[in-house]
């Protein structure tokens, strides 16, 4: 079977700087993949080309086969392919539940005009989002701050809300940038959890960013790791482990140790 | 005189922000000769002496909130009312006026404001398709003026005062050679505006009106140019101003003023200017033309006492009243005028006095009337 | 030796956000301490309390004996204390030398300032190369050395590093550290060093903490870390 | 709730349809129609701004839309004799227009440059109705019949106001009529899913693509919304005044619109209707201050605003958590 | 042509100046300052009482307008500005206020300085005229000059002395200005004065050739936003960049435009809108911070 997403030899460049070179990796359908790499290597620029926030200065992106870079972002979305945001990103004045009935949108049957008149269609989409809506706080655990102001939030929540904006979506692939970051070991083992749930669950396919190498080397089925843009490895946790260009470039190699 | 009954006059016009100018000298002119002739003992009409009283209104140069300020005006009881000071406003305040027996007295020229069916409004001053054709044919007659340039700013009273001061140049047979220039009111440099002008070479220049503010720039900016020719225009002009903003170089400008020149200015005008002065810390020259509206409202009830409750008295004593000119000299009557103009007497008989400013101060080129 | 900074379980909160959940950590005359933990671990929260960029919640914080929570952060600099903030933070459209004179601010003898300006451009011969270029069209490592630079051109007793290496090539990484070396040893300052990259961390410095989520989780002897398994696990996939 | 928000409706139309002309009638003070009839067209055209503001963007530009709508009117009941209350929708639909047309590449623009640009529309339009013929320039309209009479199958649904022996009457009720529908919209837009994604919008316009919302088309939207209620509002303008100049709406009115959203609120979907009753009769009042009236009417502008920097309507806030 | 270059450059040096003040106070505290057409309205107003009514000489004139304008600028950043800026949910909020400030400055100048057009004396007679090719008068030379002048000062200010440094700082970086020991609410403050002082002096310089009066503060504050629009908000060079731009457009416009009417303004401000449609961030792009 063809891979959900291919990325083809991808580049981005900001005047200068090359933040993202010749790049390219496939993702199968169902699987969870990491994209590891130091500050700076081009983890969320690679996010924000494959769900086409940025266009690429060459190379493509490829969902199911079809071509979806150069597409409108909320096309991209429409497609199934969404992504969550490094900083975390909500809806600040609107409580978790709002956040999460307003990220349905692409679920809606009945047209703008209709929910304005408040048509029959637009009654039961309502209705619908809010059940689902409903879910997703079960499914992620929100229940106790449903109704929280997303700015009142903690660090830990603001991710989960992330995500669940995300899910609301009703995505095929998600794209998570640093889901973990700011979370406390034990949140972050329970967010390890949903994560595959997801998956399983929900049949999703997952790639993320993070910095967290427990968490990743827990949850991740392949790793690829980049470093000022490029790619420099691509493998199983245990081969990225032993990779001795990972270590070099992303975990201080021996001699800057030895060094002094 | 705690005794008399009061008689309301109103006033709408702008007298705060950006165009306060335009009303300021309006408002004070009307509470200089309301507190003096209270003074006196207040005024006599009919059997009742009256004190009078002015109820100011500040449109803010903005037409609806003047349509606010007559329904005050209507409110009050107030039947005769000095203003507004601009087209716009005038025009958006008529059906206010008419629905509620109010005349008025615009500082503004559009003539269906006073050709009938409009029968309400009654223009304060001389009007500069008026003003503008008698001071061509002077310049042309006297200074062998052949050649006019017009310029105006980009705003709706001069560029249509613009467009009838043309019309009546052509039709004295005078060419225009430069007729659509236009400039901002914020401009701080008129050279490049007046570049295209003076080299059109004229010789004679028509600021059509041009505010005081703006006045003595243009002259500057034109004389600086090099330009020697006549500079006139139809607006009323402050001498200080001009003093301050040109000097010298305003020599020679010719302006329409009302009647405070030494030559005509009677001793109640000269008394006039002094209590300005006192009241106010400064006066206006523009208050020469703007002190007239007030006189005919008060001369004309005490033609006809039965106004003072129904405007269509007052409208019908219009057409016979006449009464003494207490502001010039010698036997120069207040009357109402405007046939030729409008085909009705809605206009107030000032002096068509055009002025010359020399060193400072204005002297009267000739005087003309309108009928 | 004598501490010239000690933090006293301090407490910190961003509005909801627990961040410090009561830290001490002290530093002593002319000695490295470094402190690691995973992001979010509040490391820069820790720095952000003593430089008064952030107000703590409760606990104190003392500098060579004297109160300094509640301080202005205009006022910390004057006492001494230079931070390298997160994300080196350069003004990306002034100069090099403007930035550094930046740094000098809080002095006013031109002299002098001569004088450090100088040992700065010898210690960091790059940015003498580089000196009236714009900040924002600089490398990663070059910019970083210039905010270090510009920190010791206030001439400060206490240096407070937060990610040097962050977003840093490895080879410029071992620069940074030798010239963190190289500082604490020729300006006689006091460093805390604030790192992801705990091994440069723990091998240039004396003493370290490792911070997690808002409260320490070990200290002790650089050396000693080094070899401790939970921190090697820590940053090669085990747990904490 | 629905209930009681209900009952807060039909209160506030007894109130303005009963029991202010009662009050007027009452103590005589007619000068009070006019004055209402200003404050209830103004709150439309605020209302426009205020929903530009609910996606994010600060919007100087009404006065030109008002002047549009004012002239659009005019040129079609004087030109073409359509009925004036034809032309009304039209008006407003003409600005939508333009408004769509103008918007796409500006509305791209954030913060002060969009609201400068939007400054310098205001301006524009009044030099180009200056420069057009068919506006008839610098002369400005004048002479604007009263709107004559709109029946359906031959029974009169509003009589035509030449007949009535009070206009101004008649004015206030339609422009109350236009002020509450305005409102309704409004209230329905921001209650409905077009609101929350105009809010998503207002708050992290990336955040709202990535759920897939056309953010663009929505930008759009309700900048045509807003341009709309700015025609209507400007063409009732034009036919009470019965003349319109290009000196009738000007920087002046764009930046009242705005002020009036401000001093409401611009958390409130009411907040521009209270912020335009009070500053309009704020100046009015104060008119017993003479020389001073300008003076003081800015000097509490700038007191309400070091006290209630987000609005008179924030005072709800302390109270109920209300939005 | 020539003349249309020496008049734009003339045209170009004030408004430049006007827009320096402007974009200095948006750079440090985003403030998008109404009032600054008043400021410098009333800096005009400061030196006329001063030259005129006080008799004194010109110079003396001009230092007043500086003094009085800081003052302001400071007063009005400390006691209305930041207070406002630290409280209100949205920083548009500030508008209203800067807003109000305008009206109020408005209704101040009309009670102080009178409704009438204000005009100080030529300072210098003569009018240079190289054969009708360029005519210049003296004074409007020696005016432009010293807006140059003061423009140069400004640029060297802000670059050289230490305040300047730490402004600029300030309005790259607020946090890490603090770290080097810059009192954020000084600054700002200093800022705003030092940007009301500009409008101040434009106001007094310009008073010797254009005159002042109240009207001219609104548009005047329209054009110095236009102007910091072109250029880009928040960058001096992008001040004077659009300074200059519109004052040729205004001279070449004018000259090239006038034969065919009233539009040229029309042309200049649509054109503009067109502009900063397909380039919103202005000529010198990323604005500071
Ligand atoms: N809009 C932009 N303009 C210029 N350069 C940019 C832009 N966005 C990112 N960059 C540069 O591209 C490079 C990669 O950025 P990116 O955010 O992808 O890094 P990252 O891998 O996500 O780092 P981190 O782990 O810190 O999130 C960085 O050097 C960054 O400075
Ligand atoms: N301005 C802020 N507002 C809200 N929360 C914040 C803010 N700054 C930091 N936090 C939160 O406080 C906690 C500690 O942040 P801090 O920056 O100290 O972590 P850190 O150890 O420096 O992480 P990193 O290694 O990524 O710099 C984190 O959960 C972070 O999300
Ligand atoms: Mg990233
Ligand atoms: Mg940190």
């Amino acid at each position: 079977m063809t891979p959900i997403l291919q990325i083809k030899n991808i580049t981005k460049r900001y005047g200068g700087l090359t933040a993202v070179n010749d790049v390219s990796f496939d993702v199968k359908a169902g699987e969870i993949l990491s994209v590891i790499g130091p500050n700076g290597a081009g983890k969320s620029t690679l996010f924000k080309l494959i769900s086409s926030f940025v266009p690429a200065t060459s190379g493509e992106v490829l969902f199911n086969g079809g071509r979806i870079s150069s597409l409108a972002p909320h096309k991209v979305a429409q497609m199934g392919v969404v992504r969550t945001f490094q900083e975390t990103t909500i809806f600040r004045s609107m409580t978790v539940r709002e956040n999460i009935i307003v990220s349905h949108h692409l679920r809606s049957k009945a047209s703008l005009f209709g929910f304005f008149l408040g048509t029959k269609q637009a009654k039961e989409d309502e209705a619908a989002f809010a059940s689902s809506a409903d879910d997703i706080v079960d499914f992620l655990g929100l229940q106790a701050i449903r109704n929280e102001l997303a700015s009142n939030l903690p660090q830990g929540h603001l991710r989960a809300l992330g995500m669940a904006i995300g899910l609301a979506t009703d995505p095929k692939v998600i794209l998570l940038d640093e889901p973990f970051a700011g979370m406390n070991h034990d949140e972050t083992m329970k967010m390890v959890g949903l994560v595959r749930r997801l998956r399983d669950e929900r049949g999703v396919t997952v790639l993320l960013v993070e910095h967290d190498m427990p968490a990743v080397m827990k949850i991740s089925d392949r790793i690829v790791c980049i470093n000022f843009g490029q790619k420099i490895a691509e493998g199983t946790p245990q081969e990225i482990r032993e990779n001795e260009k990972v270590i070099e470039a992303y975990l201080g190699s021996e001699d800057a140790a030895i060094g002094m | 005189y705690a005794q008399n009954a009061t008689l309301k006059i109103g006033f709408v016009g702008v007298t705060s922000g950006p165009a306060a100018s335009w009303g300021v000298s309006n408002q004070r002119s009307m509470e200089t000769r309301a507190a003096w002739l209270n003074e006196l003992g207040g005024v006599k009409i009919g059997d009742k002496t009256y004190n009078i009283e002015i109820v100011p209104f500040d449109d803010q140069k903005d037409p609806k909130r003047a349509i606010a300020g007559m329904e005050k005006m209507a409110q009050d009881g107030v039947h005769y009312v000095v203003g507004p000071n601009v087209d716009d406003g005038a025009a958006a305040v008529r059906p206010v006026a008419e629905q509620n027996g109010i005349m008025y007295f615009p500082y503004a020229f559009p003539k269906e404001l006073f050709t009938a069916p409009a029968s309400n409004a009654i223009l304060g001053m001389v009007a500069n398709y008026q003003s503008g054709p008698a001071i061509y044919k002077f310049l042309k007659e006297n200074k062998g003026v052949k050649k006019v340039a017009f310029v105006a700013a980009n705003e709706s009273d001069p560029l249509s005062q613009r467009e009838s001061g043309i019309a009546a140049a052509e039709a004295l047979g005078l060419e225009v050679v430069s007729g659509n220039v236009t400039y901002q009111v914020d401009t701080t440099d008129f050279t490049p505006v007046l570049l295209p002008v003076i080299q059109a070479s004229p010789d004679l220049l028509v600021l059509s009106g041009v505010s005081p503010a703006n006045a003595p720039q243009l002259i500057r900016s034109a004389r600086e140019l090099g330009y020697t020719g006549l500079i006139s225009t139809e607006t009323g002009q402050d001498a200080s101003v001009l003093q301050e903003g040109a000097g010298e170089l305003a020599d020679g400008f010719i302006s329409v003023g009302g009647a405070s020149t030494p030559e005509l200015a009677s001793e109640t005008m000269t008394e006039f200017v002094d209590r300005y002065t006192k009241m106010f810390g400064e006066y206006n020259d523009e208050s020469n033309t703007k002190v007239y509206a007030l006189e005919y409202i008060l001369e004309t009830l005490k033609a006809n006492p039965a106004a003072i409750e129904n405007v269509d008295e007052f409208k019908k004593t219009m057409d016979t009243f006449e009464a003494a000119n207490p502001f010039m000299k010698g036997d120069a009557k207040l009357k109402y005028v405007g046939m030729t103009s409008f085909g009705q007497k809605r206009q107030v008989s000032v002096p068509l006095v055009v002025n010359e400013y020399k060193g400072g101060k204005f002297e009267t080129l000739f005087v003309g009337q309108v009928d | 030796m004598t501490k010239i900074l000690s933090v006293e379980n301090v407490e910190l909160y961003y509005d909801h956000i627990y961040a410090l959940k009561g830290v001490s950590i002290d530093v002593a005359e002319g000695e490295t301490v470094a402190l690691i933990g995973a992001n979010g671990a509040g490391k820069s929260s820790i720095l952000r309390a003593i430089t008064g960029l952030r107000g703590i919640k409760s606990g104190q914080i003392l500098y060579q004996g004297e109160r300094l929570d509640g301080t202005s952060a205009a006022d910390v600099v004057r006492k001494g204390i230079s931070m390298v903030p997160e994300g080196r933070r350069a003004f990306p459209l002034m100069s090099v030398k403007d930035n550094l004179l930046m740094g000098a601010f809080t002095r006013s003898d031109k002299a002098e300032i001569e004088q450090t300006l100088e040992n700065v451009l010898t210690r960091f011969p790059r940015l003498r190369e580089r000196y009236h270029q714009q900040a924002s069209t600089m490398s990663g490592g070059e910019q970083q050395m210039m905010v270090i630079g510009r920190a010791l051109m206030a001439r400060p007793k206490l240096l407070l590093l937060d990610e040097p290496s962050l977003g840093i090539a490895p080879k410029l990484v071992q620069d940074i550290a030798r010239a963190i070396v190289a500082i604490s040893r020729d300006e006689k300052v006091s460093i805390l060093l604030v790192e992801q990259n705990s091994r440069m961390a723990l091998s240039i410095s004396n003493r370290a903490y490792a911070l997690s989520t808002g409260s320490i989780a070990l200290s002790g002897n650089s050396k000693d870390l080094m070899n401790d398994d939970r921190i090697k696990a820590a940053y090669l996939g085990g747990e904490l | 709730m629905i209930g009681k928000k209900l009952l807060g409706f039909i209160a506030f139309l007894v109130v303005v349809f009963v029991l202010v002309p009662l009050f007027i009638s009452a103590t005589g003070r007619w000068d009070f129609f006019y004055t209402l009839t200003s404050v209830a067209l103004l709150s439309v055209g605020a209302a426009g701004v205020w929903l530009t503001f609910y996606i994010g963007r600060i919007n100087i530009g009404q006065g030109a839309y008002a002047l549009i709508g004012g002239y659009v009117s005019t040129i079609l009941v004087t030109q073409a004799n359509v009925s004036f209350w034809l032309t009304l929708p039209l008006a407003g639909l003409f600005c939508a227009i333009i408004s769509v047309a103008i918007g796409f590449p500006i509305l791209r623009l954030r913060g002060v440059y969009f609201a400068m640009v939007t400054l310098v529309l205001t301006e524009v339009a009044r030099l180009t109705a200056l420069a057009l013929p068919i506006t008839n320039g610098a002369k400005g309209i004048t002479s604007i019949p009263l709107p004559g009479e709109l029946s359906i199958f031959g029974l009169t649904i509003i009589p035509a106001f030449g007949t009535l022996s009070n206009p101004r009457f008649g004015f206030y009720i339609m422009a109350v009529l236009l002020m509450i529908i305005t409102y309704l919209v409004l209230w329905r837009i921001v209650n409905s899913r077009l609101g929350h994604l105009c809010r998503s919008l207002q708050q992290n316009e990336e955040l709202s693509a990535s759920i897939g919302v056309n953010t663009a088309y929505l930008r759009v939207l309700a900048y045509a919304i807003s341009s709309f209620f700015g025609g209507i509002a400007g063409a009732m303008f034009a036919s009470i005044a019965q003349s319109i100049y290009p000196s009738s709406f000007v920087v002046a009115d764009s930046v009242n619109f705005m002020l009036y959203c401000f001093l409401g609120g611009l958390g409130y979907v009411f907040g521009p209707m209270l912020g335009t009753l009070l500053l309009y009769f704020g100046w009015d009042l104060l008119s017993i201050a003479r020389e001073y009236q300008l003076l003081i009417y800015s000097g509490v502008m700038i007191l309400l605003m070091l006290v209630l920097p987000n609005g008179v309507l924030s005072l709800l806030d302390k109270k109920e958590g209300s939005r | 042509m020539e003349q249309i270059i020496a008049n734009g450059l003339y045209l170009g040096a004030q408004y430049a100046l006007i827009a320096l003040g402007l974009t200095l106070i948006f750079s440090l505290m985003n403030v998008l300052n109404f009032a600054h057409g008043q400021m410098y309205v009333f800096g005009g107003f400061v030196t006329y009482t001063v030259v005129v009514q006080l008799g004194l000489p010109f110079i003396v004139g001009l230092f007043a307008s500086a003094i009085v304008l800081a003052v302001m600028g400071a007063a009005i950043e400390k006691f209305l500005f930041a207070p406002v800026v630290r409280r209100s949910k949205r920083d548009e909020s500030t508008m209203l206020l800067a807003a109000g400030i305008a009206f109020f400055l408005d209704a101040v100048i009309l009670l102080f300085f009178g409704e009438k057009q204000r005009g100080v004396p030529k300072i210098v007679n003569g009018v240079l005229n190289l054969d009708m090719r360029i005519i210049m008068p003296y004074d409007r030379i020696l005016i432009g000059v010293l807006a140059i002048l003061l423009i140069v000062a400004f640029i060297a200010f802000m670059h050289y002395s230490r305040t300047g440094r730490a402004m600029r700082a300030l309005a790259q970086d607020k946090v890490a200005a603090q770290l080097m020991g810059v009192n954020v609410s000084r600054y700002s403050m200093i800022g705003f004065a030092l940007g009301a002082m500009l409008a101040g002096l434009v106001g007094g310089l310009l008073v010797t050739i254009t005159g002042v009066n109240l009207g001219m503060g609104g548009p005047t504050s329209v054009k110095a936003f236009l102007m910091i629009m072109i250029g880009g908000a928040g960058v001096i060079s992008g001040a004077i960049a659009g300074g200059f731009i519109l004052g040729m457009m205004e001279s070449v416009g004018l000259t090239v435009l006038s034969a065919y009417g009233d539009i040229t303004y029309l042309v200049i401000f649509a054109s503009l809108m067109v502009f900063l449609a397909v380039r919103p961030q202005g000529l010198m792009g990323k604005p500071w911070g």
